[in-house]
This record gives C-alpha cells, structure tokens and sequence, in this order.
C-alpha cells in the first residue's frame, strides 16, 4: 500500500489492542448509508511510471523563449536556492507554532521580514501572503481599517495597475460592499496623472494604490501621487516589483511622507515561474498601521537564558485568536516560497540584485530597439520604463503572438484582452535571462510574421 | 546569529547575479533610489551555510514523528516535489499560450476530476491558494446563490463553537455575520441550538465531519436537512477530508461546498507555514458560481484539447482569486500523489489513519490519560486532556508539550479546539508505523512520571533544544520584527 | 572573485596582520622565473551562463531510447534517493577521519556493508572501490595475496567477463607482473564450461573468475565451476550484478564452499547512468581473509559512556598506516554513490528488488521475443541468460545499430568490437524503465532497418 | 538506531518497485536464491526519516569549517552538482552512440584544455576515478617510458618522507620498490641525501609541491635536474595544486607528469569519502603512453566533432583504468567550476588560499601556538605542532581536535605528516572569510586555556556530539563489521 507502513501483522496487533475485529468495526459511527463506493479514477501507479507521465507532459511546454512578463518573470534562480529550501527540515515543517522547534524557520521569517522592510523603505513586513493579486486586496481591506480620518468603503485604482490584481481584489473585497474605482491613463505617457485624479478630489476614498513600474512598465510619477493621495486624507497603497526596488525609490520613500502600505508580487525573488504558483504575496507598511497588518508576524525575543530567539508574536491580530474579528481569515502562507526568496535575496544582496534590475532593462530596451526598427512596429507610450514595454503592431496582436508562438517564440501578451483601446498592443519584457541572440531570434520572427 | 550579522560591505556572491553592470540612463533621477537597500553582503558558502544551519534547528516530517492534529503531517513523497520541479513545469510561464500548456493543463484536468470522483461533487475548481481561501471561495459562492435569487434576507453564517478560526474569519471576510453553535459534551453539534438558530437569515452552516473534536457527526443526515429545510447551505471544511477520503464522500453526507487542504490531505509539503493549496468542490447548485480559472477539456479531431474556462465560460463565476491559477506547482505534488494512490490506495487514506489514531487513542486511555469523549471511536485524531494534570501537578498542556520536544517528537495541537480544557489533539496519520506511535505513548509516560516526580523540571522544558522557552510577551511588547543596521552598531 | 569572499579591506587588514604589503609577497618563496603566465582560457562566466551551455548540450545526448546494458544498466531511481544523497552534510563531508563528528557517513557504511554482505551471502563488505572494472583488478591482487597455497601470480578470467573489466584489470595488475589468463567460452551456450578449463587442471593458479550473468546475459554454471576451482586449489572471484542476486543464488552459497570474494559494479543500486560514474565497485569476501581487503572498512563499537557508534577499522591494512604495504593504494573512494546505493536497498528491499530484477527479465525475454520474430534475427546462444540477451543480425551490426541510432535508439553494443568471431551479434537488455510501446517501437525500428 | 532495527517482515516501499510480478520461469533451479537476502522492509518515509537524520550526524562543508590539511575542503558550488544532474547528463549510457553523445564530449574535451592549459601540461587525460589512481596512471606511465626504451634496470621509485601514503603504495602498484628521501628541518627534501639515491635505478621521483609540510619547495629545480640528470622522471602530487593554481605550473617546475585531485582544486563535492577524480596531466615524453579514453576533436565540414580517442589513437598507451569513463559526472562538475573562475578566477585561487593560510598561521603564532617551519611562508595550509602541550599538559593533538569539534569547527588534518610530532595540518582553502578563521583560533585558544586549567576535561572531549569518544581498540578487536539477523535477536 502506497506510502502506508502497516504489515498484515501490524494491523492484527493493533485492532487487539483497540478491541475490534476489523478496520471497518472503526466506522460504525458513520451511518452506512453513506458509506463511499468504489471511485471511478485510475489505479495507483509507480513512481516510476508517474515520473515518466509527468517528463513527458512537461515536455510537451518546454522549448520556448518566453517574453511574456505582466507579473510574472524569468530570472536565473541560484541552484543554492532550492537545494537548501528543498532540504526536509524546511521543506515538510508546519507552521511554527512549536517556536522551540521551529527556530529555524522563525529566523528565516525574521530576515524575510527585514530583506522586506529595507528593500521597500518600510518599517515593517507580515510573513507573506497568497500572491500579488490577493496581497492587493488584503492592502485595501487593511487600509479601510488603518484609515481612521476616511469613513470610505472605497479605494481608488488606477487602470494601470495589473489588470490581474484588480480583478482579484475586486472579487475578494465586493464581498463585504468594498468599491474599486478606476483611475484613467493618459493614453500618450501610458501613466496616472494628477489630472484625471483631479475629479476624486474632496471625495472620501480610504486609499490610492500607485503601481511602481505600472502593468505597462512605465514609471508613475509616485511622489507627486503620493503627496495628492495625502493631502486628500487617502492612504497610499504602493504596488512594486521587488527586483524594480534595486534600481527605483523604495515606496517608504515616495513623496514626503513615503507609502503607508507596500505590497506585491514576490515571484521574481527566486521563485520559477511554474505556471503561476506557489508564489508569494508581500505586504509592508508603517509601524503605527502594524495591527492593522492581516498575516504571521515574527519577532525577535529571548529565551528563559536570556539567548535569543524567535516567535510567532502580535497573533491577536490572526484568525485562531480573534475568530471573526481578525484582520484577515489567512492561515496557511507561503512559506516555503518565501523562504527561497530569503536566500535569493541572500546571494543576490543590493548589489546583485541591481546587476539583475539593470540587465532586464537593458535586454527590454535592446529588444525594444530591434522590434521598433521593423516598419509599422512602434513603442505604445512615451514614457520611462522600467523592464517591459508595450508596442504597437501593424496587425492583429492575438494573430501575430499565435504565429510567433509556432516559432516558440512567447512574444508577449495581447494587451487588448484586458485594454480594449489597445488594440495591436503586445506588453513584453526581456529579463537577463535573455542573449542578444535570443532577442535577434524574437526580431527575426517578429519581422518574418509580419512579412508574411 | 543573523545573516546580516556575517555581512561584510563589498562582499558579494558573484557568480549568481550578470558579470556586466549597465548604467540606467533613461529613467528620471527622481524616481530612483537613493541608498542602496540594508541587506546582507556575503558570499554564497556563507548563505548556504547559514540556512542550512538554520534548516537543522528545525522539527520537520523527514526527521520527526509531528502528530499535529487538524493539520495531518504525513509523509510528503519526494517524488512528488521532484516531478513538479521538472524544468518543462517550473519554466512554464502562468500566461503562455495553451497551445504551449497543453502537458500542465491535463496535468490539472484529471486533477478536477479525481477530486470531484473522491468528493462526491459535482465539480472542482483548484484555484484558491489554501484552506482558507478555500473557504472564502465557498462561502463567497453561497453569497452568490442566495443574490442570484435574490434572497438579501441571509446575512448569517452559523458555526460550530469548535470551528477553526479560519471559518469565522472568512464568513466575516464574505460579508456575513457568524454566529456560533454550541458542541455538546459528546463532541457533537447540539442539534437543538442549531434548530433555534436556523431561519430566513441563514446563508449556511460551516462545519467539518469528522468534527475538530476529532469525532464523527452521526447526526450530520439530520444537520444537513435542517440547513437546506431553512434556505441555507452546508459547507464542508475539508482540513479533516484525511478521516474520510475513500470512506464517505461530503457530497453523499449532504455537503453543497468543500475545501480540500491539498497540504493536508494529498501530502503536499507544508513549507514551515506553506504554501497550499485549498481547491472546492461544489454540488449542482453552485456549479454556475465556481472561481476560475478552471481547465476544460475538448476533443478536437479526436483529441483532447485542453483550455482554459473563465469569465465566458462561467458567466455567473465569482471571478479569480488568485493572479494566475493559484499554487499551481502545489496542484501538480497533489496530482502525483493522486494518481500513485490510484482507485485502491484512495481508500486506504482514511482506514489506516483511522486504524493509527483510534490504536493510539487505546494505548493512550491504557496508559491513564483522559479522554475528551471517553465514550466515541476516534476518527484520524483524537483529544486527551490535561486538566488533572494541571490542576493536580501542576504541569499544564504547554508544559507537557514542550517536555515531549526534548523526547524528540513534535508536540500535537495544543488548546485547540478551544472548549476542551488543556487539550490535546493528536493526530498521527496513516504514514507512520505502530513503533513510532508506541515510542510517542511512551514519551507520554515518562512525562507523566517526570511530573508526578519533578513538576518544575517539565515546566521548565524543553532543555534540548537550539533555545529555552521564549519569553512570547517580551516579544509582543517590546516588537522587535526585523533587524536594522542602526540598531545593531 | 567567485567563490572567493574577501573584501579589498579584508585583505588590508589580512596583510597587515601578516606584515606583508601584497598578496604577491606571500609568494617570495617562489622563484620568479617559474611564475605562471596568463592562460589561455575563457573567461569566467555566471551561474546563469553555464547553467544553459550545460542544459544545451544536455538536450544533445538525449531524448533516446537506450537498450544498451553491457555492465551498466538504466533503472528507475527513486526520487528520495539523490534528495537525500543531495543534502549538504552527506555530499561535502570528507572521509570520516574524525569519527565523531561523522557518525552519519560511518553508520550509512556500516549499513551499505551490511546490504552488499547480505546480498552477496558473503561475510564482510568494504566501503567501496572505484567501479567494477578496477574492483576486478583488487580482487584479483587480494586473491594473490590470500591464497596461501598458491604461489602463482596467474588468474584464469573466462572470457565470458565483461571484456572492459578484463581490459581494466589486465591493465592494473599487469605492473606487478601478474598474468589473467583467458579461457574461451562454449559457442552454443555462450558459457564458460568444465570442459575448457580442464586444460587447467594441475596448474597453479592463484584464482578463478566467475562472472554470473556473464557478459553475455547467459547464466554460468556456479556450482559445478566453484567446486572445480577449489579442487583445484584456487580462489573464487565471484563478479555479479547485484540486481541479479534478487534471484540468483548469491556466491557465498556457489558450490560446496561458495566463493571467496565477490565483487561486481554497484551502479545498478540507485546510481545513473551518467557516462559511466560515478560509480562504485562492491567487493566483499570471507571473513577469514579480511587482513587482506583493500579499501576502507568501518566497525561497530561503543564510546566512553559506552553507546554504540561507528569508526574506520583494520587500518592497518590502508596506505595512511602500511603506505608501500599496503593492500592497495585506494584512498578516496565512493562514498557518495556508496551512500545513494545504501538508500535504494532500504527503499527497494529484497522484495522489492526482486520486482526490479523480474521485471527486467521479463522485458527482455519479451524484446528477445520481438526481435527474433523478424526474419533473419535470432539469438546468438541457447542457454538460459537474466536480463541481457545477445542476437545475431542478418547484417553488419555496426551499421544497423547506426541507422538504429538515427531513429533515437540505442539498440545495444556491436559485440564483434570486442568478440571478432560475433560477427553481427549485438547485445541488448530492456529494464524494468521500458514500456512495451518502447519494446515495439524497437522492434518496427530494427524491422524497418533490415528491410532498407 | 540501525535500519534493520526498524524493520519489519512484509513492509515496504511499494511505490518504488513495478507493481506487477512477473514470475521467473526460464532459469534452473539450481541458479536461483533460495533463502531471500536479509535486508531492512521499511517505509518510503521510514527510509527517508532515517538517513535524513544521520546526515545530521555529519560534519561538513555546507555546516561547518573543515579545515583539514591537505583536503582543500572548499566550498562546492550547488550549480556544479545541479549541472551534472540533469537529466540528458544522467542519462547518457556510458556506451551511447558518439553521434549522441557530442554534448557531454564536448565538455570532455573543453576541460582538458583548460587543466592543459593551467597544468603547463601537454596532454591531460580525465579516466583516473582519484588521486591514487592517477598516480598510478603517471607511475605506469613513467614505467611505460622506461620500457619502451628498453630501460629495464630502474625498479626504484624515490619518494619523501613527509610523503602522502598512496605515493610509497602506488610505486608498488606499480611493480616498484619505494626509496624514501628525508625530508630536512625546513620542510624540504634533504637535497644531498636525493643526490645520493638517485641512480641508474630510479625510475622516477614522485612529490608535491609544496610539499606536505605546508611550504614550498625552493629547490625544486635543481630537485628537477638531479632526477632527470639521472634518467628518472618527475611525478606531481597534485594534491596540493591548490596552492599554486594560477601561480606555478607544475609543467614548469619540471615535472613529466602530474595528477589533480579534481575533488579537491576543482571544489567537486567530497561526498564523506568519494567519489573523486584524478585526472593526469603529462609532459613531451609521456604523451603517447597516456590512459585511454580521451576525448579527441576532428573538424567535420566546419563543425567541431568529438570522439573517443583509443588504443587505435594511442598505440602504446597503458589502456583503460575504468570500465567506462572513470567518474565522468565529477568530472562535469569540475567543468562547471572551471568555467565560472574562468581565466581571472583561476589566477587568485593559490593567491587568497595563500592569504588565508598566512593570515590563520600568524595569527596562531601571536597566540603563543608552535609553527612547525616558523622560519617560512605558509603555503595553502601550515603546520603547528602541539608537542610542548602533549608533554606538559599531558594533551595531544587528537584530544585538542576532539575539544574542537565541541566548538563547532570541524579538526584539522592530525598527525600527518608523521615527521612532525602531535601536529595539526590546517588548511582554510580560499573560500572562507576572516570571520571564520578568526572564529577557530580563538576557539584554539580556548581549549589552550581549557587544557590548562582543566587537561582531563579536554581529554575526554568531545562532549556535543552524537557520541562520546569512540573505543576503536574494541573495534579493531571484535570485529563487528556488519548487522545480521541472527546476531540481534
Ligand atoms: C479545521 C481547519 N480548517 C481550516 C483550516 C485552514 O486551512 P489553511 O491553513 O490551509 O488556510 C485549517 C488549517 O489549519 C484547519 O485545521
Ligand atoms: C598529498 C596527497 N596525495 C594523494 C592523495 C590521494 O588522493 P585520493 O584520495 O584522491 O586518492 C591525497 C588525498 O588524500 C593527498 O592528500
């Protein structure tokens, strides 16, 4: 029997002891009525065979040059990073409710918490959330809570935050009759200006989120954003790209006062693109908002001995303690994940991670330079970048990524899915991963479907 | 000591970031940043040292026997991890074109269908992230129900006194009010107060079965009707699925919604606090209300075709709760313990940790502990309680716990559920041999003696451990929740 | 610096301490005349850079279909076991010299020679050699050394033994003047037969070689060629496949006495492929010649408070105490293979490795079915083989195996490389890792092959 | 505990085995296993459990510093192992067609050009599977020479006292007697006394350099001339190539030929006691008797196309040392490691394993240690002797090496070479940081205190580790080399 140890002896001495004659006397509780019938899925298979099952499904996705980013990016992940987060201890841990026990995975959280607060300027970080889109909508809920000077069920955001996360948080927030009011873009800069804030001024809104680079990857003008957001009593809701935080101010420090609340994706911290998941969520923010925070929290303490040590701490704050009045209704996180990300942090440090911040952008602007200099392809905005451009094509985006796609070329995605008005608009990125060949290659196909 | 503290400025891992640095020009010096982030500068020996020394002062399934109860620690297959780690899997971009995903999405497909074959539901969406959000999308799903019929009236969600806190946080997190249910002294639902409780206002009833008391709702045929008769839904916390799987489907005990812990359940690795993956299963009515994205399946040419569902699809979906499609690499672990498990190993889920709890549970009685329900089968976990001992020697269930980490096994779930006094719940699955629960029984014992013998020293554990107790109120008062360069100089 | 973690002010301060004023003055022992120059090499590249060179020229040698066995064999390696081989404390731990901060390599070898002395239903195990081919050469010097009643330096190796083994040892032992002297094999049954050694008889020879299966797949006579060395006062070298002692008397059990030592390739326990290593050699023997084992040997004991642990043991027999006499001059080992093997024997067991072995059997017995349902092709020899069969081709196996090759599958090895007079023979072998589509798929191949 | 203490009959694996029996039929009898081979029946997570915690048992690298002399215990890099493990690599059938095997014989081939190029060798060939065994390579090789000039009378191998154990037991390998040359105060071979041993019967002399008392040989050229003068021919020990990497090349200080031990300059992983590789560089004289197999490189219509070189290739070669390709997988990590230093990186490996070396030596000199050669520059490594503390303290050198390892530091190489009395060979390698080093002398002077003040304490070190000092009389004495089933019941 798959993964169960108990020999036919085994089970006899035990059902002894417990004084029954059979496994099944155990379930005479359950009403047979409802006892389970025979289940109409495969029979158990080896290791062996399903080793081969599954090489053989991934390679059917394997092959391709990806230049899709929209939130989700290829870096190069240190073989370190998950050799060590693969290791057992860490690997098939709960969580650390046992803090003696747990030391280690404690003090991982603690330095996850500080590469989290210093990489954004922040006072403090939670221990992780779910992933980018669902760390937003734990942003606004906690910043209706931590926004005593606004009554507001209402935050404002900005069409250029990733068509993803808005959709995410508006499914999780409209439940308790929360509103996301859409900003507009200026159609040329590809950003959020003051002006088309202009009309919310006066109006109660709890917060503004500012994406920092936007899902187009240009760059907002954050500080002026912020110092708007402010003088209208809202709190601010930074959304940032963790690899963006090397090279562009940390959002602790936008305007004069800096964010209250910074979140995002953490995926591009060593974490494999893996279809989406398990990434990890995170959330920072001001000291005096901290038990407004949703999530784990560690802090550093002592022992008996007075050595130090750590804990799961502010737990009032969590659902096993408050129940229904908790900040958030997380349990499990992502903790594993958030682990690799300590250690990439760890071997990247400031510098590295400049190098890898640095030599997306230049691949994206190299890249950009090459499929520009086709006829009819142009840049979308004219705005700063940071890492991903949007173009514009002389033909259908769907059609042309389609016929890229059979060169196994993943150009970028269709932004007319999410952005109707942008119609032959494909939003790209070229990470460091990425060779000037393979950016020729990219240029080669694009020109030749074009052509064609 | 703290990575930060081996840190040396100019130290660096070379190897792992580009060899070339190139000056950023064009973006506006305003926008960048101004002093380069606090983080630790050290060379890759250092960093792999560091968190693998970490990694050892760490209680973990591969090394320890973790009968965390509610929170079903079995072996995780290594396999499993090495198959969603296949290069084809981990490179796969969340938005490639399905053409280019057709290997993962019927990875994902025949997932939704064995969970819906194992649950007696009537269909899967994977998406939500863990059990809570898990439940999130379930009762966010009943809230849709009662709106598409326009029934605004329910505004209420009932629970069981001895719920997991995740159920009345996400009711709130739904926009519902909660209101509790007692449990009666047999660990049961009291089905009078549940009686007085149901009405026009009630969106549904949350509960799991076996419930957290580690016993079996017999009543659950009648519960389930009670709910349904008064307009409500019945929805299935699925974190104690593992007493069940391959003996009664929720589908078949009346269940309209479920989450299932993949985390727990199908023996996905629990990561030191995640991540995990929670999918739902709904019966017919909430069909049309599933979150996506959800992996549908066309023949085209006689060929399977697999695609993505959304928003067209589903008209009525409650939408996505995730960026992407949730934790997808957790989905594929799932996948592969599924299928090595097969029609014949699903079964035994349930048999064998039923068959290592209720043994435990015997010897545990034999050996002078109480019982929380003296009188029930125990399903895949059980509760003793430690009030004698607290009252008589002393030596509370914290104390008795940390003692039993200097035996070298985890210590089971402590004060939860919150009405048994000094309780334990002990839950040891179905992965672990007689010898290892034998050993844990006689830690048990010695611990006992120790405190009939020497209370103060089992207070005052554990004592070999890579620390002490730790002072938790120090930690609460005087936060002290990441390092900063100033504070250290 | 790669790898290398000094900041320029760590090396001022370094130099300061030492009272040098530049790296280079460390190096004034040196004559100058004998500095190195610059190399000609390439210049450092990252992780990320080599990662993909690695993983292209991977891609290159794959996607084949292998029915190459020939000493060395595919099979399926539970995931746990390089998982846990992988972890940091077993693959960068040296030698355990300081025994007890090294309990863990010392107690996995003292279980590996606990497995190996089981399987082979010897006494004693060491803690591994090199690979089989060297291992042969070892036990072919310890032979010489431990049989006290010979005086020859001459071994009789059938020629049956896998001709890489023969090659390998001729060329070890043949500095030392020893001599391995062939015997040819039966060309019907492929075997080595009382027969041909009789010529023997009355020589003086330190030992006899049994290699069960031999190379061709085909089963020896144990018993009858056990009973015959020992008449003849010489020394059994057993060589085997340890899959194969699943189901295959083990050597301590041939004939009246059982052999001596016995010693084969370890690589089919939880080792792959990989090009050939790292393997090991397992040689294991009677108790009573165990002074003249070469190699590590670890032993139980008991420490101060007298708790059992485990240490090196015999040393007196290594080259760090005996130097020039030594019974070998092995150091290094294989220790991390040796460990993996030791995984795999907990994981498969005796039962389990009985399935392997069967299973292998059985695809071969089918493939050998396949194949000589094709017109012109049959098996080379009539008597009974596990999991490794020889066929004759009705053409030049060199060639077919090339056109084979072009089709993705490796079809075997061309045995007239190493055995002119088989001409057009190829020996095969199809593991427990082949599916019967792969079986067929080999069978169309070869089909088609001989048809063009 | 043993894995076969926690068997039991009938338990296993299941998911790892084929799941169907195929009974065997078609072989006698009297072939077959009567009685099945006594082996542990455990679980998949049993297993798992049990060697994970015995790793934890193990000191090494990626835990702690282990600075064992002569051992180069460096960092080795993950990427290097996580190379060699994919799976086109794992895969390739060491007989694979070379049409397709022109990925993995490129690497082959790149890196003997690099070890060529940084060995001052004119051929390199990769079979030998360790250090012993490429000395044995190069003393067959030098044995090859002499005979194929029909120089039958040189029977000698000359060989330093201070001399590592596998040179004296290669030469015999080899068919040789072992002569030893003294070795002086200083740490180098008593010139004179070579003078006088070498003769018409010296086949060769075989050293390292530096040698194995830590410090470079500074007559190495005239050491040079004198054997060659007299006909023999000049092995390197490439033990200590870490030392000079980058700096000397062993081709230039005159010798014909020369093993590395990839395992050791080349940071592949030690793996608690193999596997190495020992691949062999040669000068002119030796190129044509090198052991096959090689990788040689043809030009094909332009493209690079790489083969095997063999017996055809290399007529009078000493043939094949390994039944394939000696340990091709280390080999591929030793590329890895290769590639990423790179032409820059490969220069400052002797330069900061020297500058560790000095630095750890001169600071256990200010602490009142005792330097071996106090007069001379370390090399990679350096030597204290511990003889004034053995005799007035009563501790030698292996009780301060136990204490150590109470401090968390793995203990240097003791009591090698034995021409030092109670000595400690310390080599910290370049991958460390002052940090570390700093941390184990001061623990050096610790134990100092502590052996003054307290001796016997010392020397029933150590105290934090699995076991105490371990009886190895009573295991040289009872042999217990292996469990059987008879012996524990
Ligand atoms: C009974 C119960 N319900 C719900 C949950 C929440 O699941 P998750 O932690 O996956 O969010 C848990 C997990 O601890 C649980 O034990
Ligand atoms: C000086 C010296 N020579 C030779 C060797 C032998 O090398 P190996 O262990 O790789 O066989 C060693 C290794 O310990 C050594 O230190």
């Amino acid at each position: 029997m798959p993964y169960i140890p108990h020999t036919d002896e085994d089970v006899k001495s035990m059902l002894d002891t417990i004084g029954v004659d059979s496994i099944d006397d155990l379930f005479d509780e359950i009403p047979k009525d409802i006892l389970a019938k025979n289940f109409d899925i495969p029979e158990g298979i080896s290791e062996m065979e399903m080793m081969r099952l599954m090489s053989e499904r991934a390679a059917a996705d394997s092959n391709v040059s990806c230049f899709i980013g929209a939130g989700a990016y290829e870096h190069h992940i240190p073989a370190a990073v998950w050799d060590v987060v693969s290791r057992g201890e860490f690997l098939t841990a709960y969580t650390p409710y046992q803090a003696e026990a747990s030391q280690g995975t404690l003090q991982v959280i603690y330095e996850y918490q500080t590469n989290m607060a210093n990489l954004t300027a922040m006072d403090v970080s939670n221990a992780s959330l779910y992933d980018g889109g669902s760390g937003m909508a734990e942003a606004a809920l906690m910043a209706i809570r931590a926004n005593r000077k606004s009554k507001s069920r209402k935050v404002l955001v900005p069409r250029t935050v990733n068509p993803l996360y808005r959709d995410t948080a508006h499914n999780i927030v409209n439940n308790q009759n929360i509103e996301l009011v859409d900003v507009d873009f200026d159609k040329q800069g590809g950003n959020t200006t003051l002006e088309s804030l202009k009309q919310y001024e006066g109006e109660d809104f709890a917060a503004l989120i500012i994406a920092q680079p936007n899902f187009f990857g240009v760059l907002e003008e954050v500080n002026e954003l912020t110092d708007w957001a402010h003088a209208n009593g809202m709190l601010v809701i930074a959304v940032v790209n963790p690899t963006s935080l090397a090279l562009l101010a940390p959002p602790g420090e936008w305007g004069e006062a800096g964010a209250d609340i910074a979140i995002g994706e953490g995926q591009p911290l060593g974490v494999p693109l893996s279809s989406g998941g398990p990434y990890f969520g995170f959330i920072c923010c001001k000291q005096k908002i901290v038990r407004q925070m949703p999530g784990r929290i560690i802090g550093r303490t002592v022992d008996m001995e007075g050595k130090e040590g750590f804990t799961l701490t502010l737990q009032a704050r969590e659902q096993h303690i408050r129940r229904s009045k908790a900040t958030s209704n997380i349990c499990t996180n992502q903790g594993l994940v958030m682990t690799a990300s300590t250690i990439y942090v760890a071997l990247l440090g400031a510098d590295g991670l400049s190098l890898v911040a640095e030599n997306c952008h230049e691949n994206t602007n190299q890249l950009s330079k090459l499929l520009t200099s086709i006829d009819g392809v142009e840049t979308a905005f004219d705005r700063p970048v940071f890492h991903e451009q949007v173009i514009r094509l002389p033909a259908s985006s769907a059609s042309v990524l389609e016929k890229l796609a059979e060169a196994r070329i993943q150009g970028g995605i269709d932004l007319s899915t999410y952005y109707p008005e942008l119609e032959n608009c494909v939003l790209f990125c070229a990470t460091e991963t990425k060779t000037n060949d393979d950016l020729v290659a990219y240029q080669k196909a694009l020109a030749s479907v074009l052509a064609s | 000591m703290l990575i930060y503290e081996k840190s040396q400025a100019g130290r660096r891992s070379i190897s792992q970031a580009p060899l070339t640095s190139t000056k950023v020009s064009d973006i506006p010096e305003g926008l960048l940043r101004k002093k380069k982030a606090a983080l630790a500068e050290v060379s890759e020996m250092q960093v792999v040292r560091h968190y693998t020394n970490l990694s050892r002062r760490n209680f973990s399934i591969d090394t320890q026997f973790y009968p965390l109860g509610s929170c079903t620690m079995k072996y995780n297959p290594r396999g499993a991890h090495k198959s969603a780690m296949i290069p084809g899997f981990l490179g796969r971009h969340p938005l490639a074109p399905e053409s280019q995903s057709q290997g993962f999405l019927s990875c994902m497909y025949d997932l939704q269908e064995i969970l819906k074959e194992v649950t007696g539901m009537k269909g899967v969406s994977l998406t939500p992230m863990a059990g809570a959000q898990g439940e999130f999308a379930g009762v966010a799903m009943i809230r849709a129900y009662h709106d598409s019929r326009e029934d605004f009236e329910r505004t209420e969600i009932l629970i069981p006194s001895a719920a997991h806190g995740t159920n009345p946080a996400t009711a709130v997190m739904c926009g519902y009010k909660v209101r509790e249910i007692p449990v009666d002294k047999n660990g049961d639902v009291d089905l009078a107060a549940l009686k007085e409780a149901v009405g026009p206002e009630t969106a549904g009833l949350m509960m799991t079965n076996p419930s957290t008391c580690g016993v079996f709702e017999r009543s659950i045929k009648e519960i389930a009707s009670t709910v349904h008769d008064a307009g409500g839904l019945l929805y299935y916390d699925g974190a104690n699925l593992n007493a069940i799987l391959g003996k009664v489907c929720p589908g078949d005990m009346g269940f309209d919604v479920m989450h299932m812990n993949l985390h727990k359940t199908f023996a996905t690795p629990h990561g030191g606090g995640g991540p995990g993956a929670g999918p739902i299963g709904v019966g017919d009515r909430l069909l049309p209300y599933m979150p996506t994205p959800i992996v549908g399946k066309d023949s085209v040419d006689g060929k399977d075709v697999y695609r993505w569902l959304d928003e067209k699809d589903i008209p009525q979906t409650i939408g996505r709760l995730s960026t992407y499609m949730g934790n997808a690499g957790v989905l594929l672990r799932a996948y592969y313990y599924a299928r090595l498990l097969g029609r014949e190993g699903m079964h035994r889920v349930a048999e064998y940790s039923t068959l290592n709890a209720n043994y435990m549970m015997k010897r545990c009685e034999n050996a002078g502990f109480e019982l929380a329900y003296p009188g029930r089968r125990a399903t895949h976990e059980f509760i003793i309680t430690l009030s004698s001992q607290a009252k008589n020697l002393g030596v509370n269930a914290m104390d008795f716990a940390k003692r039993l980490l200097d035996y070298g096994y985890h210590a089971p779930t402590t004060y939860f559920p919150l009405l048994v006094p000094e309780c334990w719940l002990i839950e040891p699955t179905e992965t672990e041999s007689p010898d290892e629960l034998d050993g844990f029984v006689e830690a048990m014992i010695k611990i006992q003696k120790e405190s009939e013998e020497n209370a103060e020293m089992v207070k005052a554990a554990p004592y070999n451990q890579t620390v002490r107790r730790l002072d938790d109120v120090k930690a609460a008062r005087e936060l002290d929740l990441k390092w900063s360069p100033a504070q250290e100089s």
